[in-house]
């Protein structure tokens, strides 16, 4: 039996772009595999739960989980991979903070449920039909997992060591905790694993940006083309940058887009979408309430904006009535 | 500009020359009034005195009948002005009350929200039809009539809300607007003996007596006031009056009349043949006036 | 909800700058002016200390209300930090409407260092229409919202404990 | 300084009784008990006064007896004893700043009812308390300079007693002066109550004293326009607008005004209330200071259309008219500063039932007084319109004051004046002078005997307040008088009494023009207009804004013993901070964590300051803490979290949420 260190991958309520990430190692997913036995890629390889649950606890060295927990199923992998990990990380936005299906939070599970199975445009379902969690069909007992209330960051679910925040982590972030692992240096835990400073730091448009902007007005990507030298903030355009954690280096700005906060508040911020609108809001002009509000109405949707990876994490962890 | 029109008992009555001029001088300026179907009393005096929870019920429901229509109503006598307003007052600040008058208009299916504005003539043809418009409409200036305004107790007190408690000016404006000289009258807000002069004539007539006399001798032609009970008693009683203390002859007229006459309408439409102190005809030049 | 009103009292967090609704606090209690007790004062040095991060954690830790008080416009001793705090607030009202947070939970009122008055009566008028909205209790409803795990939780526990078992 | 703060917090907690103030309606012994229990708390007393002594030392003594590292104390404001127990905490070896507050009187016994509730919520606030102070960390208090000069805005009564007193005290002051020239009201009044002493014989050496004195700049016809800087370091512009007139030059002698084209007096005479007419050229008063003549540009006709022969240039053997003379801004740096800008009397035309402006001889008070000045308009004979003495004269009281409609306040010195002016009437006339009056207010030295000696000089006082001066004569005697008609609620009945003159008895307001001028220097108004004291018992000629005092009327209507007094005190206060050479600045200032900052500018621009700046070559802001003044704005904008307020961290304000709620 081989002893390199056991590593597993798993994902929950996530798009796949995680798992994309992992082969954007590229070459260094060689080295990866060179240096560790993956146990465990649902996405990738044919392992199955009862394998997991037949392995002793603690034998798998780090499990790196991406997505968010939306279904018991999911909740009931995230307890099991939990006990059969030495190190737990919670991999890309979903599961770091709840990601884009957080954003759920915002309406009931029925009112989700309806949209999908009766109101979308895209849907035929005159019987209005639902999934059943039981159900009988050919004699058999059918189960499927159940929906949750709400969807949550991995570490409302289970114990966390550590965050590789992006959605998705970008392979640099990927690698250094790789190594990190087979080094067994590792920092405290709850650490996320990316810089602790914000992406304004990494932009190459810093200098660019004027001391005093005072917007009178917020636009969206849409609605302009971006002088692809200037601060995207200065252009009107609501950039997250400044209250992003980096270590993504200013990937989306140089595509000449602005950050959206994927990689979630640095470590002394308790409600990115707070300071978010904290700070935005301190760039606009007007002293007169109308004034205000017609300059913030440039800025339609102030949950999906400040909270686009992260309604999990917002302290009131969605809408709450 | 529409209005609704309360014209309680007195413009109906003694006060059926105030009714006529204000129909007349709205007609002229564009301003149409639509009498309220079914009106009742106002419950001034005789009710406010008597029973005051009486007179608010009254008064509710007048206001729930203007309710209906979705115009300001324009309650012209003053005292039915004070009690549409003070029933507003009483049913807005206290609960009870409001109970009350639910409970009473409910026996008739009505309902009075606290919507409807009561309003008096003198401030819709000041502020609303506005002074420059009725600068522009006059034909026939005033010019040498020397008017004593007076406004009498009731609009400006305990609600002077559209005018100076003290010293209210929007007639004296409105009759230089006219052409008129408007003699310093400060006892503008005087009481003009009331129901007294029917109750306890000496009292009463006393306290019109002053306000003729000093009239008088301040070179007024003539009185202009707002209220029907006002140009009765000061214009009723001036002979024995005369008799009693010294002599006075004052003519005592609506401002509406006033307003009429400089807009080149014809003395009668005015009902100013209904003055028993007759204008002199110099201030009407165009038709003779009938005692 | 009926249960929770019951003996229920809403709580009120409020942020006063030092210079003007602070002082005007300490004015309505030299006068002796009567109000709810619902409310407890934060001091910060200006208005535009407040970082929207406060509020939500005041709905999060379970603050029924949260009221913001800072001098007028045009009288801050900071020159101009009642504006940012205006700014941040038109958008933080926007988004907590959004979130299911009613308009009165969340208030800003200017209130100079003279309006003790003021003071009384935002308190207390404040009470009055958090009292009519009932309790917001967000950790209540957290909990709730967890609730829905333990089953789970607890089956892993005994689990962990036993054999392994097949949990669907 | 000696720290103690290292490890884990040992906190000892203290809450006051304040006699029964608070303890009457906050169960003390249960927040005690309560605090005891709280983590980190190794010390938890009741006390009866703990501002007091004793109360000072409880907390000394604990923090050696117990090793204390952080002290609570749960009493009354923070803005009245914080600096107390900070000092206490010190005395004691710990940091001051180790220390919190809480408020349990204003916010909590003083406005609520006795019982669960108040306590409830003085555990909460202590709860708060504790969890932040063991967050505290050791500071370091910051000094600023004084600059020793100082600016006395305002040349009435108040400012010239400042100014001099200032002055006397070796300190350089700037006097500014809106007027062309200082003196106020005072300089109008003939007497002064009770003592019956002229106005003019007091006040006009006072005026010479400043105009001669070398510590003293004296400038007037100018206003402060911009206002920058902090306590110690102001910098001040002042306008000084042009009178047309070399300041140096003039001596006052007045041949330019003898020289006018003008041979009549035409023009409103400002300073004798509208009783008298001057020249576009003029002196307001013969003891004006600086004696310095003044051109006035709505009148004189060269100023207006050029075209005049200018026969004062030719009478003036100085040359000392500058018909181009512009508006000339100084730049001043000061250390405090001391507004006396005075008030404005009550604008009787706005009780038209009073008569003023339509009635004549109904005069205003400060008419009067301009009246029975001797070097008045009328050379000091009380006279009607038509010359001849009045018989009889009615003042009336409370025009403008203790008024629902216009003013609520009491203007507190027209009792006093009126009487003054009875007596003044009635020595120089004869004639029967009625009061009338709300309440006579004579609570000041010698001033009820004041009020009885005019009863026994035969002055008539009828209470109530009078509803109309009329002129409308009910019988042959009141024909062509003044009838004051009033309920006289002692007799229990409605009078009609006939005078001659009436005397309206205006009350004081806030100068028109308040608002801006506390604008322009940053401190507080009541919402009436008047300047706020930072606390009307203890401070009560201090500001909300630190090395800004106030003085006079301008802070609320008062006599002049209590403005001398005052300006006394203000000066007494720019003084001690001048000795003491600086001034120790609450160290609540903010600081950019290196480390942590992004270089995103956000908080640049916000800073009214212009306190933050970027460090050009790190490309982080820096904010420059001498500058700061601690309001928090960029703390809360930092997107990243990387700017520290002390005494107002996150993490403090955090865990007060947290506690507070429970």
């Amino acid at each position: 039996m081989s002893t390199k260190p056991k590593i597993g991958f798993y994902w929950c309520a996530s798009c796949g772009g995680c798992e994309e990430s992992v082969v954007d190692l590229a070459e260094d997913v060689l080295m990866v595999t060179g240096a560790v036995d993956i146990i465990f890629w649902p996405c990738a390889m044919d392992f199955k739960k009862a394998d997991i649950e037949a392995m002793p606890d603690k034998s798998i060295v780090a499990t790196l989980l991406n997505g968010a927990i939306r279904s018991s199923e999911q909740e009931e992998m995230a307890h099991l991979l939990r006990r059969k990990s030495q190190v737990l990380i919670a991999y890309g936005s979903c599961a770091h903070t709840g990601g884009i299906p957080s954003l759920a939070n915002q309406f009931t599970r029925e009112q989700i449920m309806k949209f999908v199975y009766e109101d979308a445009p895209t849907m035929v379902n005159d019987q209005k039909t639902h999934p059943q969690p039981h159900s009988r069909d050919n004699g058999h007992e059918l189960e499927i997992p159940v929906l949750r209330n709400v969807v949550r960051a991995l570490d409302q679910v289970v114990d966390v060591d550590y965050y590789i925040p992006g959605c998705p982590p970008t392979p640099k972030l990927l690698k250094e905790a790789v190594l990190a692992l087979l080094s067994g240096k590792l920092p405290p835990k709850g650490t996320v694993l990316a810089p602790d400073h914000a992406v304004c730091q990494e932009c190459l448009r810093n200098d660019s940006k004027p001391q005093d902007i005072s917007l009178t007005e917020f636009k969206r990507p849409h609605e302009i083309i971006a002088d692809p030298e200037k601060c995207l903030l200065a252009q009107g355009l609501a950039c997250m940058g400044p209250a992003t954690r980096g270590g993504c280096d200013a990937v989306c700005i140089k595509g000449n887009m602005p950050c959206t906060g994927c990689f979630g508040p640095v470590s002394r911020v308790h409600d990115h979408g707070a300071k978010i609108l904290s700070y935005l809001a301190s760039t606009a002009a007007g002293k007169e309430e109308d004034e205000i509000s017609a300059t913030l109405a440039g800025i339609p949707d102030p949950v999906g904006t400040f909270y686009r990876y992260g309604l999990a994490k917002c302290l009131l962890r969605g809408k709450v009535s | 500009m529409k209005f609704s029109y309360f014209p309680g008992c007195s413009l109906k009555g003694t006060g059926r020359a105030y009714e006529e001029s204000l129909f007349a001088v709205c007609r002229a300026l564009g301003v149409e009034v639509q009498e309220l179907d079914d009106w009742n009393c106002c419950g001034a005096t005789a009710y406010m005195a008597v029973s005051e929870a009486a007179g608010y019920m009254m008064n509710t429901r007048n206001l729930a009948l203007a309710e209906r229509a979705p115009h300001d109503l324009l309650a012209p006598c003053s005292a039915c002005y004070l009690s549409l307003k003070k029933t507003q007052h009483y049913i807005a600040e206290y609960p009870s009350i409001a109970e009350q008058a639910t409970g009473a208009l409910a026996a008739e299916k009505l309902t009075y929200a606290g919507k409807v504005a009561v309003r008096h003539p003198l401030e819709v043809l000041v502020k609303d039809v506005g002074l420059a418009a009725i600068k522009k409409a006059v034909k026939q200036p005033l010019t040498g009539l020397k008017v004593a305004p007076y406004y009498g107790c009731q609009i400006v007190r305990p609600f002077a809300e559209f005018d100076d408690q003290q010293n209210p000016v929007l007639m004296d404006k409105l009759l230089q607007a006219l052409g008129a000289e408007v003699v310093r009258y400060p006892l503008k807000t005087r009481c003009c003996g009331g129901s007294l002069t029917g109750t306890i004539g000496e009292v009463g007539q006393r306290l019109s007596f002053i306000l003729l006399n000093e009239a008088q001798r301040r070179g007024a032609t003539c009185i202009a006031t707002v209220c029907p009970l006002c140009q009765f008693n000061l214009d009723s009683y001036q002979a024995e009056i005369s008799k009693q203390w010294s002599p006075v002859k004052m003519p005592v007229v609506y401002f509406t009349q006033l307003l009429g006459l400089a807009l080149g309408l014809d003395a009668k439409s005015l009902g100013l043949h209904r003055c028993i102190v007759p204008l002199p005809p110099r201030a009407a030049p165009r038709q003779e006036v009938h005692a | 909800m009926e249960m929770k009103t019951n003996g229920w009292q809403p709580k009120i967090v409020a942020f006063f700058c030092n210079w003007c609704t602070y002082t005007a606090a300490d004015l309505a209690g030299v006068s002796r002016m009567k109000y709810a007790p619902n409310i407890r004062i934060i001091r910060l040095m200006c208005s535009g200390r407040l970082d929207p991060q406060f509020v939500m954690a005041a709905f999060a830790r379970g603050a029924d209300g949260v009221l913001i008080g800072g001098c007028h416009p045009g009288d801050c001793h900071y020159v101009e930090g009642n504006y940012k705090t205006l700014r941040r607030m038109t958008l933080l009202k926007r988004m907590l409407a959004d979130l299911g947070i009613e308009e009165d939970r969340c208030r800003l009122e200017w209130i100079s260092a003279s309006e003790g008055d003021k003071v009384k009566w935002v308190v207390n008028d404040m009470t009055e229409k958090l009292r009519a909205l009932g309790p917001l209790d967000l950790p209540g409803k957290h909990k709730e919202w967890d609730a829905e795990m333990e089953a789970l939780e607890k089956e892993v526990q005994t689990q962990q404990e036993g054999e392994p078992s097949h949990v669907h | 300084m000696k720290t103690k703060t290292n490890g884990e917090a040992r906190i000892g907690f203290y809450v006051c009784h304040c006699g029964t103030n608070i303890a009457g309606v906050v169960n003390v012994a249960a927040v005690a008990e309560y605090a005891g229990k709280l983590p980190g708390v190794v010390v938890s007393r009741d006390y009866k006064y703990m501002c007091s002594d004793p109360g000072q030392e409880l907390i000394q003594t604990d923090i050696k007896e117990h090793n204390l590292n952080r002290v609570v104390v749960a009493s009354c404001s923070p803005l009245l004893h914080e600096h107390t127990f900070r000092t206490a905490c010190e005395k004691g070896g710990l940091n001051p700043f180790c220390f919190q507050m809480v408020n349990i009187r204003e916010h909590d016994s003083w406005v609520h009812d006795p019982g669960d509730p108040a306590t409830e919520k003085a555990k909460a606030l202590v709860r708060a308390a504790v969890k932040r102070v063991a967050l505290h960390k050791p500071l370091e208090v910051k000094r600023t300079r004084i600059h020793p000069d100082v600016l006395v805005v305002g040349g009435g009564i108040a400012g010239i007693q400042a100014a001099l007193t200032l002055a006397n005290g070796s300190q350089n002051v700037y006097l500014v002066e809106r007027e062309p020239t200082i003196g106020g009201h005072m300089a109008k009044f003939d007497k002064t109550f009770p003592t019956l002493d002229c106005a003019a014989c007091i006040l006009t050496p006072k005026m010479s004293a400043v105009a001669a004195h070398p510590n003293i700049k004296l400038w007037t016809y100018s206003e402060v326009v911009k206002v920058d800087g902090f306590v110690g370091n102001y910098k001040v512009q002042v306008r000084r607008n042009p009178r047309y007139v070399n300041e140096e030059l003039c001596v006052g002698c007045a041949k330019c005004v003898d020289a006018c084209v003008y041979k009549e007096e035409k023009f409103e005479d400002e300073f004798n209330e509208g009783l008298a007419k001057r020249k576009p050229v003029y002196l307001p008063f013969p003891q004006a200071t600086p004696p310095v003549v003044v051109f006035d540009p709505d009148a004189c006709i060269q100023l207006k259309t050029g075209k005049c022969k200018k026969s004062c240039l030719e009478a003036c053997d100085r040359d000392a008219i500058i018909f181009d003379q512009k508006p000339e801004t100084k730049e001043i740096e000061v250390g405090t500063i001391i507004l006396a800008t005075g008030f404005r009397t009550f604008d009787a035309g706005r009780l038209p039932q009073y008569g003023y402006g339509t009635l004549p001889n109904v005069y205003t008070s400060l008419q009067i007084e301009r009246m029975v000045n001797a070097s008045g308009p009328t050379d000091g004979h009380i006279m009607l319109k038509d010359g001849s003495k009045p018989k009889a004269v009615g003042i009336i009281h409370c025009i403008g004051s203790r008024d629902n409609r216009t003013n609520r306040w009491c203007s507190r010195v027209c009792c006093m004046y009126s009487m003054k002016l009875a007596h003044l009437i009635k020595q120089h006339t004869g004639a029967e002078v009625f009061n009338f009056y709300i309440d006579i207010r004579a609570p000041g030295k010698g001033y009820e005997e004041f009020y009885e000696k005019l009863q026994e000089e035969g002055v008539h006082f009828i209470r109530g307040r009078v509803a109309e001066v009329a002129d409308w004569p009910l019988t042959k005697e009141e024909e062509g008088k003044l009838i004051i008609r009033v309920e006289d609620t002692l007799a229990g009945f409605v009078r009609r009494i006939p005078v001659d003159m009436v005397v309206l008895a205006t009350g004081l307001e806030p100068q028109p023009d308040a608002q801006e001028v506390r604008r322009l220097f940053n401190i507080s108004c009541s919402t009436e207009g008047w300047f706020l004291e930072r606390h009307p018992k203890l401070a009560p000629v201090s500001t909300f804004t630190d090395g800004i005092f106030i003085a006079g009327c301008c802070q609320g209507p008062k006599d002049i013993p209590d403005t001398v007094a005052q300006a006394g005190a203000a000066a007494g206060e720019a003084l001690s901070l001048i000795n003491a050479g600086f001034i120790e600045l609450e160290p609540n200032t903010s600081y950019v964590v290196a480390d942590d900052c992004s270089g995103c500018k956000t908080c640049i621009p916000l800073c009214p300051y212009n306190a933050i700046s970027r460090d050009e070559e790190k490309k982080k802001a820096v904010i420059n803490e001498a500058i700061c003044k601690g309001c928090g704005v960029c703390v809360a904008a930092c997107p990243s979290g990387s700017i520290v307020q002390n005494l107002f961290t996150d993490d403090e304000i955090f865990s007060e949420i947290e506690a507070v709620l429970g």
